[in-house]
């Protein structure tokens, strides 16, 4: 009902003197800030902030609101991203006083409870992966990744090894050579098979002493379940190297397989994608590592310890690599997690990934008739269709197909990701979508395989932009308002 | 569906993975409860924490309990907002970009710097990232000189960031409370990156900046700040001192101490340094009708794209923040900021001023502060301030986990929400505590005892 | 603006009202509040309160702490719902007319009726509008014929509507703790509009609604039976044990206790009457491309176009609660609804089971019951009720003060939300407080005790 | 993004089975409850409820709110029904526990913060209206009214005089009538005259000792104070009668008159209006009622009492009409009027309606000479526009102009209503908002007039749909799905 669709900015509505928010009065018995603070370190004024009344702002951001995809209104399968429901339970058990409000650094003794579910949601996530310890410190994957191949470094420095590269799949994640880049690696990239998999000849030949970390994602970008990772975990670990998973895709094997059972040795969930941390158009996230035993010593801290006088930070971790980020962790964001684990159960979790593997499936086999889907035609939790054909024969990218869809009220999948498939479609349902939204989905797909390539150029039709020009916001960048 | 798949059972979906891999008993972890005994559950873990709620929040050293408008929980519960996902697909998401492009904006004026990025985790990581970023603008990598004075934890971050790279992190003391521009001075060469300074810093004091800015000009090294956003209300903002670089935690602007996350991570720079910046950018563009609209943009310097050569590996970051600043700082304008860091500021004096009138009670460090301040305690801290929570107050950080020197000295942090009976209340649990008789027993509750039962 | 108006002033634009008619003084009413002292005043307010929170509450009489999924209220906090205005403008409202009609459709699955409006104030008044809806249907103006087992404060605002109408109410005693059929035989006549029950009653009681439903058949009466939605999860709907009318308090369907309101009116009757319906009614239709939709409908029945010949004069009613309500009834399904109305028998049951152990205290009444029942106590019961209150239970409603024949009894409420602890903790208590000695008191707090300090 | 608009009903998209919100297992040893209870009594089978999942239960109901206009989105200037902004702050006090989750019957020992509030707010509206003592009782403006006549039959039944009629305004609105009629008493219609006031003449001969009220809204519902109105409470005095003050209009008065000294001996206010309760789509609103002190033992039971004990529960009123509904009152709105008021004071509530008033004269002045204006060119909080003219020359009609201003993104006016303005459009814009606001929506109704007749027949046009038949609606009903 967004009828206006006005850009407007909060700058352009801004008038001197309107606000939104009224403070109180000072009730304290001295003089002005200015009397109490050096001249010269005292602004003439405040940041030229926007001035906006309270209606203004609630109707600028409502309608704002309103013009985004999400999974609360919208069918979203962005494949790598499990955009899977957020209860709205956790929302609630989030914004309880005595969780919300806790500050970082009080006394141990006055956060019992919050350090209970934190040791919990420690001893939880070492259980699902089948590793022997926890540290929920790193705020996001990419963080995790970066703290857990710090630990590697560590560790190797710990027992003087040189290791100087971090072997890494063509079909991984871009955060996987960034964080290795940052930890200080030299990035070695290895090629996928026809499969899809893992080429095993390019690993060995590739494999050597200098090798620190091999970083893996299993199920891999494609979808699929890398079936050489009791053979590659073996090569790694007689080179004396360990084994890093991105665990990004664990939600298509909870409670079925375990990364320690496969015989990985480091690994970073993402809270926010397997366990419904809201995206937040954008984060937070929360990417606890798991580690075996090992690299324990090497965690940042604190971690919480149990004791008979009960929970506490422990900080007394002389090996630790230190610290990633300030204070604790995301905790609400864990909290998130631990809600969502808790209401599942054991049973419940394995279901999600049963369901998650069996709508992925589904789809793809409503589609593999109609779209070309390079790696088989069985996945996991999701797969990777390819708009090359379509390209080649009638001038149809992957983007055009994204764009199209979004005139039909579903998001887009992720394109051009993984980077070994051209023209990718990466699909992730996740489990919470009914069978009729995949059948709604698969038909809007195919119904726009069918149609005009310039319609399909000029999508999207129906929303109140199309096509904004990339090249131009990339080439003159405009950043900032400015008056 | 299996039908369809062409499958017996979902079990067959699983055969690519080796049998002996599979785990063969359900998951150790606890059986499922239901919404009910969910929330029963959450309820009784919220029950036995003592949150800001039960005891006024005394307690800063980079969290701080302001006041959180209510229009911010208002918008940041929009579920368009908080189940999107980051706006990849412009079309699908202008809310989002244009939310963020004027929570950029505002940071470049609350900074007084050319560019800001959408966000970034939190405090500690934008301190590295800034490092990181300032030795690539710089191309210098020797050394990093940092006060002592800048956050511990932020420190610590930045020190296991750069622990396998090669430069050197030279962290300067500073006994008095501010990092001294002679000592700056001395280190100072012509390899270094960037110095960092935190304003006000972690002691609440305010440092040098213009003489420490001249300084690190003068060497061509980066001046990195880390500032307080309430206190650029009243104090210069990063870019009218010299700052190139400012960084924050941004937890101030409407979020929740939430136990140390998830918090927002403030980065905003010089205009040259644009192409060096880590993080998300949204950039104005149009579209192909011409209409003004926002992207995502400069995606080459990210890891999708540059992979190992990318400015930061950061993905997710914290958009769902950066939206919630936005709408505080749009909520209380020039004036409302103004407002806040002048009431900051003066209940944190007139705190000062009355715990100070405690026998034995001194201000450490004689230097201008802003919302916090570091106290000389006549008794053995932790003890005391365990004590004063009994009475229902979060009564100041012990400094000695990280200052051993400073063993026997609190933090004390005061905002805008803190009124004086709360402050009042607080100085005479100290009194009480410490001992000193005094006239102010009669504004407290006793120990364990509710104001309400 | 001023200029353009035209005048000088903005007095100038009150100049219609007459000087001396105008206030010459600023109102007496408390100064302005910010946001955060607003804030803590509610909060100090609500802290002199002791909430269900705070004290497992086990009180009913027409108002019951059942859960309410979050679901509720996220879709109840969705702006555009309410802030928006009964949806007069179909094209700009179909959010709220398609959900009125999901919750029209709703009632009538929770009924067994044909018809239900869009919602009435609450549980009280809805029984006055289904008597003059009876009184319309039947033409009958000559009594109207109630249960004392009916809610005592529905049946007062039945006398207070009708208080200058010509029909009487006749009140019918229900000694045994429902209404006798025999005793119904007898009172009802020609000239009764209705009968009206409540079922399960006030006391929790069933009532004996197949032979009343007869008897006021029989006689051309309407039979209006007030019912308890959750109750209808187990128990015979109304339109299957032959009401004419059903209504109810909706406040059990996702909406909180809130001191008494705002709650929510239910209303369904048979198709036949349809047209003496009082309230909003939302229909479908199509739009002039033949697009399905939905507008208020009917609108003939209501006073902005009836006037004094409406069938009620409600304008404003419950749209927001009925929305809940909706969400509420969707998410719990007919599975969920079933197993509350489940829990919510048993647990009273056991709770009475062991209540009754406790020497002196009985069952008041010999009946079956849904969720709450009727004690009769051995000791004085507002003072029992209050010390155990001071053991942090609301442990019932003392029935003295609508029933004077039942000064020594206690109606206790059991709903789905509370544990075996909670209720063997409520035992205990009782048992404390009568003085009895048993092997509870190791579960019980003390009093005046927070379970957290 | 809503991009499906679909109707699909919950009940189309319910799938046996599914649902979106678990339940514990029974804990206590009791049998079921079929053994419980007479078997007679029970159903075979629950509710033939739909049954969905949660996200498809979240995704419906949003996407359901995204089809609404509402002030949190849209400009809504429905005249007499003071759609001003709604403060966020009151929903974040209202749902603290400790005021949300407190049972009607608990005693009052344990709710003297809510009788506190209660109480200052009984005392809070007396003050306001000048008036003597207040019931919160009554849940809405209607229900207010006759909770009043009731009481006004009461006072005359006590002092045995017989008095059958109420005396109304052929301006009011439909509840004045309608309550009238449900509290027994007979109507009788009063002029205006062309200024739009109450016709003196008319009101004189109507005028006896059957007089029990005369019902006013002042200002009216034409947006006009009735000047006259001492010389009115004057004449109905004399005859022994009672004004009664339909209070829908206070948002004009606040601190600048008062009903009491104006010579109103009863009153309503519509607290979801002049105070800011969000009007939920239709409710829930919440109407007290004060009085002049000989009404007083008359009114609804409880009142909020004070002693040197605290507050209490007042039942002791013998001479009570009794009560309107059950329980207290709708607290959840008086709470946010509560909050209203004690954050504007006594100069904050003056503003309000200063700024009311200015407002709609602004938009009157920007009107006036482009739309006919049938009653003067000064106006209070709103004024009534008429299409007549437009209706006579150009076959355009107040609700082709309503329908056509949504397509603009605003919310139309209330039209046809007052009854005594021909194609009326009422307009209150209400002083939450902003000159620019009032501006555009100027703009844009004077755009629309000169639009194409045809053109505005068939408007709106960018709204999901448009001109619903209304009459099909109303003679071929369908009240309900059906399956
Ligand atoms: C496969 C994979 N690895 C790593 C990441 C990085 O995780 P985060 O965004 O939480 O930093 C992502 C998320 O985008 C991912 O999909
Ligand atoms: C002038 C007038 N009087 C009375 C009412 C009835 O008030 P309520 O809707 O609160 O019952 C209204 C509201 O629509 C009104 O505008």
């Amino acid at each position: 009902m967004d009828k206006n669709q006005s850009t407007e900015l909060l700058f352009e509505m801004s008038h001197p003197g309107r606000r939104a928010h009224l403070l109180p009065q000072c009730d304290v018995p001295v003089p002005p800030a200015a009397e109490l603070l050096p001249p010269d370190a005292l602004a003439d004024a405040p940041p030229p902030l926007p001035g906006v009344s309270e209606i203004d702002l609630i109707r600028h951001f409502t309608n704002l609101s309103t013009r985004n995809m999400s999974i609360d209104t919208n069918f979203y399968p962005l494949g790598s991203c499990t955009m899977k429901y957020n209860p709205k339970r956790h929302e609630r058990m989030a914004a309880l006083p005595g969780l919300a409000n806790l500050h970082p650094l009080q006394s141990d003794e006055s956060c019992q409870g919050m350090l209970e579910m934190l040791w919990d949601m420690q001893n939880i996530l070492a259980e699902i992966a089948g590793l022997d310890a926890v540290s929920l410190q790193p705020a996001a994957g990419a963080q995790g990744e970066l703290a857990a191949l710090l630990v590697a470094a560590a560790y190797f420095r710990h027992k003087k090894e040189a290791r100087t590269r971090v072997l890494i799949p063509d079909s991984a994640h871009g955060t996987n050579p960034a964080s290795a880049a940052l930890a200080g690696f030299d990035t070695v990239s290895i090629k996928s098979n026809a499969r899809g998999l893992v080429d095993l000849a390019d690993l060995q030949s590739k494999l050597d002493d200098r090798t620190a970390v091999f970083m893996i994602t299993n199920p891999n970008t494609l979808g699929l379940f890398d079936d050489q990772i009791a053979t590659i975990t073996g090569l790694l670990h007689k080179q004396g190297a360990l084994v890093y998973l991105d665990g990004a895709n664990m939600n298509a094997i909870l409670g079925i397989t375990r990364p320690g059972d496969f015989g990985i040795d480091m690994m970073h969930y993402n809270v926010h994608k397997t366990f419904t941390g809201p995206h937040g158009a954008g984060g937070p996230g929360s990417g606890p590592i798991a580690v075996r035993k090992p690299l324990i010593p090497f965690l940042p801290a604190p971690l919480v310890a149990k004791t008979e006088n009960g929970f506490h930070l422990d900080y007394d971790r002389p090996l630790s690599i230190g610290r990633v980020r300030s204070f604790f962790a995301n905790v609400g964001i864990l909290l998130r997690g631990y809600c969502y684990i808790r209401t599942l159960g054991p049973k419940g979790l394995r279901d999600v990934s049963e369901n998650a593997v069996l709508n992925a499936n589904y789809l793809l086999s409503r589609l593999k008739a109609e779209f070309d889907v390079p790696h088989g035609d069985r996945c996991m939790h999701e797969f990777v269709a390819s708009a090359r054909n379509l390209r080649k024969e009638r001038k149809i990218s992957a983007m055009d197909i994204a764009k199209r869809l979004l005139d039909f009220g579903y998001h887009a999948p992720t394109v051009y990701f993984p980077l070994v498939v051209p023209e990718a479609l990466m699909i992730e349902p996740t489990e919470t979508e009914s069978k009729e939204t995949l059948d709604a989905f698969a038909d809007a797909l195919i119904k726009i395989k069918g149609e005009d390539p310039q319609f399909l150029h000029d999508a999207p039709h129906t929303l109140m932009l199309s096509r904004p020009d990339e090249v131009k916001a990339a080439k003159e960048p405009v950043l900032r308002w400015k008056p | 569906m299996l039908r369809l798949i062409g499958v017996e059972s979902i079990a067959d979906l699983f055969k690519n993975i080796p049998p002996d891999l599979r785990l063969d008993r359900p998951l150790a972890v606890p059986g499922a409860l239901n919404e009910i005994d969910l929330s029963r559950h959450m309820v009784e873990l919220a029950a036995k924490n003592r949150s800001a709620d039960d005891a006024p929040c005394f307690l800063g050293g980079g969290s701080y309990d302001h006041f959180i408008p209510a229009v911010v929980d208002a918008i940041g519960g929009r579920s368009e907002f908080y189940t999107a996902y980051t706006p990849y697909q412009a079309e699908a998401s202008q809310g989002s970009l244009q939310a963020f492009y004027e929570f950029q904006t505002m940071i470049c004026q609350l900074t007084g710097l050319d560019v800001s990025n959408a966000s970034l985790y939190e405090g500690g990581s934008s301190v590295a990232e800034a490092v990181l970023m300032a030795m690539t603008v710089t191309g210098r990598t020797g050394k990093v000189v940092i006060a002592e004075s800048v956050h511990p934890e932020y420190r610590k971050t930045l020190e296991t960031y750069l622990a396998n790279l090669v430069p050197r992190v030279e962290t300067l003391p500073t006994p008095h409370g501010f990092l001294d521009p002679d000592d700056a001075k001395k280190a100072i060469d012509d390899t270094t990156a960037c110095v960092v300074v935190q304003h006000p810093n972690f002691f609440g004091c305010l440092e040098e900046v213009e003489a420490l800015a001249a300084l690190a000009k003068a060497k061509g090294a980066l001046f990195v700040v880390s500032f307080d956003p309430i206190s650029v209300g009243i104090l210069k903002r990063p870019g009218q001192y010299g700052a190139d670089i400012a960084v924050a935690e941004g937890q101030c602007l409407g979020n929740p101490m939430a136990y140390g996350g998830p918090y927002l991570g403030l980065l905003a720079c010089r205009e040259p340094f644009v192409r060096k910046i880590p993080g998300r950018l949204v950039g104005q563009t149009v579209d192909r009708h011409g209409k003004r609209c926002w992207v995502l943009t400069m995606q080459t310097r990210e890891q999708h794209i540059r992979r190992e050569k990318a400015t930061s590996n950061i993905c997710t970051n914290q958009g769902l923040f950066a939206l919630r600043a936005a709408v505080y700082l749009a909520a209380v304008g020039p004036q409302g900021l103004k407002e806040t860091a002048e009431l900051c500021t003066r209940k944190a004096h007139y705190a000062a001023q009355e715990l100070t009138k405690l026998p034995g009670v001194k201000l450490r460090f004689d230097r201008p502060y802003f919302k916090e301040f570091t106290l000389a305690m006549p008794k053995p801290v932790p003890a005391l301030l365990s004590r004063i929570l009994g009475r229902k107050f979060h009564a100041g950080l012990p400094l000695g986990q990280w200052y051993p020197a400073l063993a026997a000295c609190v933090s004390v942090a005061v905002t805008e929400k803190r009124s004086r009976e709360e402050i009042d209340g607080l100085v005479a649990a100290y009194e009480v505590e410490l001992g000193a008789s005094g006239h102010r027993h009669d504004l407290l509750s006793k120990p364990g005892e509710r104001l309400l039962a």
